[in-house]
């Protein structure tokens, strides 16, 4: 049955969300771009909402609640209306800890999982993107040799969302093993931080979401032992983790257009030139009316790629739809939102020039959440 | 709960509308360059297949909505084509939306079953429904309505059996004067003209009404309401209203090209051994795949825009905002998908040997018709900025 | 020296077509379209502009004027303004005759050129286009197998302009002595009508363009002599020959562009809706600006190529550009113009409609006329 | 003739600019992170490099056009960086391409040496110049101008030593009450404030300029006319004849920039084993490949409408429309340009270790200042339409 509405339950989260978004995120975005860093305490404050720990079984001591990539695209939406880069920030341990738990072995759930249950914020990430021109998940560089009983890794990884403070890194790679070509081929590697050939850099500077620290990883000849696979032998299911990437990648795009859409459309009602408001102006209004317009193509697209996830079925299209159409939608929203601004789009006062650097980054990224 | 999985039901009911399209689709070359035939009532094949809303009977909770449902199917039907069906759609004509939305009790029942067009268009009036210039006055002494006036750009105007237009009751009040009228073909004063030559739909009629003195029975306004509402009361939005599932309909038609345009062109593609599988980042993929995908995205967008809009149809929610969204989305959509598709195929795709040239040229009257893509794009603006009319037009 | 400047004969040639197109060509447009049919007569008015003898060599019987393929792109145009389908018609024996002078050596100038000096038009033209999805003038798939001295052709044409009438096809095909790869690796052959193992199909079908008469040709097992390779044992120079034809079909383009936005224009200031011209909203007054905008950026790249050709330069890259560009502008402008039009755009009344399918015709076709 | 070679000595001047550009490069990413510090007056390395104006000497007619070179050579600066140059640009500023149009032959003399600035934009005004509220009011007994308002935008406006700036002499006249004049930093009442933080162009310093009863001498008022032109007498024309210039010169700014994007983004690509070589159809080509060379001849088309607004310029032919069309042109690409090139790189297109992401930054302002692409149009559409300001704006 073909349905667009939301559960109570998720109506009610979604509401929560927006407000501590704004209240909390939005407040404090711009600062946290000028000074490229977090505000104190807003992990540990976003921790608090058990956005990682209520979906993690009761068995690693979580929440036990099912897991919905319906209801995580409707909060990394919300979150991202906020802010992408806190949002980002305060979903890194759920990247991690949820591709554990979908695809870990027991003994990886119980090693790794009950971390991201407790009070403090549990630093893990996973590193997927490397550092050359035309990146294609795919077609990953980095490699995994067979070595005994482990693996050898070798290769560089970079935008490695708070790598800074990672205590464990999910480093994706190409085994040998891997059957199949393409996300098929995937398969990921707890790499602790101090394993020895692990390489960190200082954290990147990036056009946007510059209070989002991420950083590059050189891993040569990274000897890891046969648990660091994630799932055993089996391996893992390489595009439902890339689906479930891609989805929220999508959800984030979707927030941040939204963003700059509703900060728009007021501005250009106050704004006045040549005797009246400049939202009057055809030009301008119907810039306004494409961002409505694709801000919802663009959220149903990530609502129909979550609900293939959360019925289990094979993602892989409705994802990769989701995140290349919001990728052009939501640049081509900031830009134009920029626009609809002029000169004061360009200006450091606005949030609409933060989103812009945002949108670039956050559209050449497909790694940086899951749902 | 959000939910994009059909029941078995629905896939049944689709998947027949789907075997009708294609046998329908026999014809479409036909019709199309035999400008001044109408397809048949019904097609040689129709009495091998049931008709497919016999299907819709026996619906539980579990399948869609009605108006969803409809738009797929009317998504499935136009896959096939858009002017050729198995039967000619009785009920489905877009005067038949407006019955739906605004008839009253009494004029479903008697007129459900007549395929209706819709006059709006006047020669002078282009998109702006406020400009209508042809008038209905009400003879008392008869009980009967007194239409005058030309309308162009009926769409099915010829083979429909009647029509829901618009007149106007006092020129001076404005929109609000405006009501829409039941008229049977045949009614005295009621001369149907000049199919036009057209790009594209050419199977699907487009006449030019003429009513000199066209006399019809008192009840035939479209919902009964004689009294001219105030201005500003919001008399003219329940004649609007129709357009609320008439929009998204609109571009379902388009739509279901669009989509049979991608598959001729996917099926193309992989025979030249294009791999155009999912999975890698565009950078991954061959300069035809990346385009390729992209219009497959674009099309399931516009896609649940009008899905959306129905879904909030068929929960009884407002859904003028989302109507003109997703005929706006459609109609630039189905530009760009069909335009694309020949793109990739090159010169082949631009030949009368396939049906994609024909595909092409049907779907570009989606973003004109039922208001053009600039007339949803001021609905959208206004409703987002709350302006009226005299803030934006 | 960069100039825009015209020289006086190239200011008196383009105001001769324009009448001319307009005169002659548009006044028959839509009649021509409707019956699939070019007027009767037309190809010989049109001859007796000399648009291919002039500059053909004294040697020959032709004009000896120096070839200037910035001025063919500047009749091109004008051409096109009329309609592009007789445009394509009454130049098709240049892009013929043009190759045979560029390329062929003295004994095929001395055979096949006289021919265009009379009086009466002459039918013949190049086979380039090839039935398949995606097709790519760089990877031919028709075949020239040496055999003997001669030449066995194998493959499939299609689009094959005037192909009703031609008395002689120039094939573009792969050789195996083919020196290089992509267009460096393109031969041409002149084949006679009645050539065995040539069939001709009935005239095309075509979406747009309807005027113009093209067929498909089937090559089985097609000898010729070694002196119908083009060129003889040099061969041609295949990137040169394709820039030429991408660079006249660009001009084509810029032609039908300007032809819709100069009837968008007076339209948009006549047709009234909501109390004023339609042209005073911003949505339909930016839509034409945008129209005069890229209508300038067309031609200066077209005449950028055409200057390249003419100076003798490699001109790959500006002819590239030149057609890449005008496909995707000229599709847009054509569809922006039927908009403008709204509901008498698709009415085949005015000629946007005839324009439009024209558009979507000649933005997938390179290989229709040379400068 | 249409030419589009470069001479020997064209080509001499333009290498030698850009090898000067590129070690003015160097210097781009300090001072875009350092967004308090301006720039030095000159580069340490600009003793190695003589001047490349003083090559302008000696030129023939087989060289390009003042104007066109002019371009030429702004582009090639700018491929170096936008706000960084080995010397600071006597005699470029936007005030100085009003001085060169609309200037007395004594101002010219005497401001030519100048680095000027242009003050148009007031905090109530954004893009519509014939808002101006700043008012300049004369004193007959001191022979002064008195001025007095506000500006905001002034692109270098802190380091500029003086502004060409507009002010009305009688707000009822309208347009036509609106002068140009000649304020040399440190005049009485002539304040600059609040540079402001900027998405780019950082070390280009945009300035706020307040004017308190800011006292000039008579003969500032560029090009000397005092008196109103009759409304429609077009006397306004001649303060907008500025443009001209200034708009080709702000698009070849950008111009400069996505070149040098593209150049970045090709030999990265190129390195990463793309194949970007020309002659194959886009469906030859990798989704990378294709994407990159629609950059590179967009780049062409807009570079090419620069040029030729030069060229018109050069011969001093009107190009008004031609003007608006290269920055509309420009404005619109240089945005395309940079964002498809980090689109094509991925994340390190994004990461601040490459100049890159700052292109992508600073070219943003070109289809803001000098007159957004939404005025730029208006001024297109109103030119193909014979349309003035009361029927369409």
């Amino acid at each position: 049955m073909i349905s667009f509405g939301l559960t109570e339950e998720q109506e009610v989260v979604r509401e929560a969300m927006r407000e501590f978004a704004v209240d909390i995120f939005r407040e404090a975005a711009r600062d946290a771009d000028e000074e490229s860093a977090l505000p104190a305490d807003v992990l540990n404050t976003v921790w608090e909402l058990g956005l990682t720990s209520t979906q993690l079984p009761e068995s690693v001591g979580g929440g036990g609640e099912a897991r919905s990539p319906i209801t995580n695209a409707i909060i990394l939406e919300e979150l991202a209306f906020g802010d992408p880069a806190m949002a980002i920030a305060a979903t890194a341990p759920s990247l991690f800890a949820f591709a554990i738990n979908d695809f870990g072995t027991d003994d990886q759930k119980q090693a790794h999982l009950p971390r991201f249950c407790g009070d403090k914020f549990a630093a893990a990430t996973v590193a997927v993107a490397e550092p050359s021109p035309v990146f294609d998940v795919a077609n990953l560089q980095t490699t995994a040799q067979a070595k005994g009983d482990g693996f050898v890794l070798s290769g560089r990884k970079h935008f490695v969302v708070l790598g800074d403070r990672a205590e464990q890194f999910l480093v994706l790679a190409r085994t040998e093993q891997a059957t199949g070509t393409g996300l098929d081929a995937i398969d990921a590697f707890i790499v602790p931080r101090d394993a020895a050939g692990l390489t960190i850099s200082e954290v990147e500077k990036n056009l946007g979401m510059k209070a989002l620290p991420t950083v590059a990883l050189t891993l040569e000849q990274v000897e890891l032992p046969a648990e660091a696979r994630l799932g055993g032998s089996d391996g893992i299911d390489g595009a439902r983790l890339i689906a479930q990437m891609r989805t929220a990648s999508a959800a984030l795009r979707v927030g941040v257009s939204r963003a700059v859409k509703e900060y728009a459309i007021p501005y250009a009602k106050d704004r006045h030139a040549f005797g009246e408001a400049i939202a009057q102006k055809q030009a301008i209004a119907f810039t306004l009316s494409d961002m409505e317009i694709e801000v919802n193509s663009m959220r149903w697209l990530t609502w129909k790629a979550a609900a293939a996830l959360e019925s289990l079925e094979d993602a892989t299209q409705p994802a990769l739809f989701a995140s290349t159409y919001t990728a052009r939608e939501c640049m081509k929203i900031a830009d134009n939102g920029l626009q609809v601004l002029g000169g004061h789009g360009f200006i450091r006062e606005h949030p609409v020039e933060l989103w812009y650097r945002a949108a670039r980054t956050l559209t050449v990224l497909d790694a940086v959440a899951a749902v | 709960m959000i939910d994009f999985n059909l029941s078995d039901n629905d896939k049944k009911m689709l998947d027949y509308v789907r075997t009708e399209a294609l046998v329908a689709r026999k014809y479409a070359r036909y019709y199309d360059e035999n400008e001044a035939e109408f397809p048949p009532e019904a097609l040689d094949e129709a009495d091998d297949y049931p008709g497919a809303w016999s299907m819709m009977a026996g619906r539980t909770s579990e399948d869609s909505g009605q108006s969803v449902i409809g738009m797929l199917i009317t998504m499935a039907e136009n896959w096939g084509d858009y002017s050729v069906r198995m039967r000619k759609g009785r009920g489905v004509g877009l005067g038949n939306a407006a019955l739906g939305a605004s008839g009253t009790e009494e004029q479903r029942t008697k007129w459900g079953g007549l395929l209706l067009s819709m006059a709006i268009t006047e020669p002078g009036c282009g998109s702006d429904p406020s400009l209508v210039q042809t008038t209905a006055v009400l003879d008392e002494e008869t009980n009967e309505w007194v239409l005058n006036g030309e309308k162009i750009f009926v769409t099915t105007g010829c083979r429909s059996d009647g029509v829901v237009m618009w007149a106007t009751l006092d020129r001076s009040a404005g929109r609000a004067g405006i009501k829409s009228f039941l008229v049977e073909k045949g009614a005295p004063g009621f001369q149907v003209s000049h199919k036009e030559k057209k790009l594209g739909i050419r199977a699907d009629d487009t006449a030019t009404y003429v009513f000199t003195d066209c006399r019809i029975p008192r009840e035939n306004l479209l919902g009964g309401k004689e009294e001219i509402p105030k201005a500003g009361s919001g008399g003219f939005r329940g004649v609007m209203k129709t357009f609320n599932m008439t929009r998204p309909m609109t571009a379902a038609f388009g739509l279901g090209m669009s989509k049979a345009s991608l598959d001729f062109t996917r099926e193309q593609l992989e025979g030249a051994g294009i791999d155009l599988s999912y999975g890698a980042d565009v950078h991954g993929l061959s300069a035809a795949a990346a385009k390729f995908q992209s219009l497959e995205a674009l099309q399931e967008a516009a896609e649940l825009t009008v899905l959306h809009a129905a879904y909030l149809s068929d929960q009884g929610e407002p859904n003028n905002l989302e109507a003109s969204i997703s005929k706006a989305k459609g109609g630039s959509a189905v530009r760009t998908i069909t335009q694309g598709c020949i793109e990739l195929l090159g010169p082949m795709g631009a030949s009368r040997e396939h049906l994609l040239e024909k595909w092409f040229r049907d779907v570009r009257i989606t973003d004109i018709y039922e208001g053009t893509g600039q007339i949803q794009n001021l609905i959208i603006a206004r409703t987002i900025l709350e302006y009226d009319r005299s803030q934006l037009s």
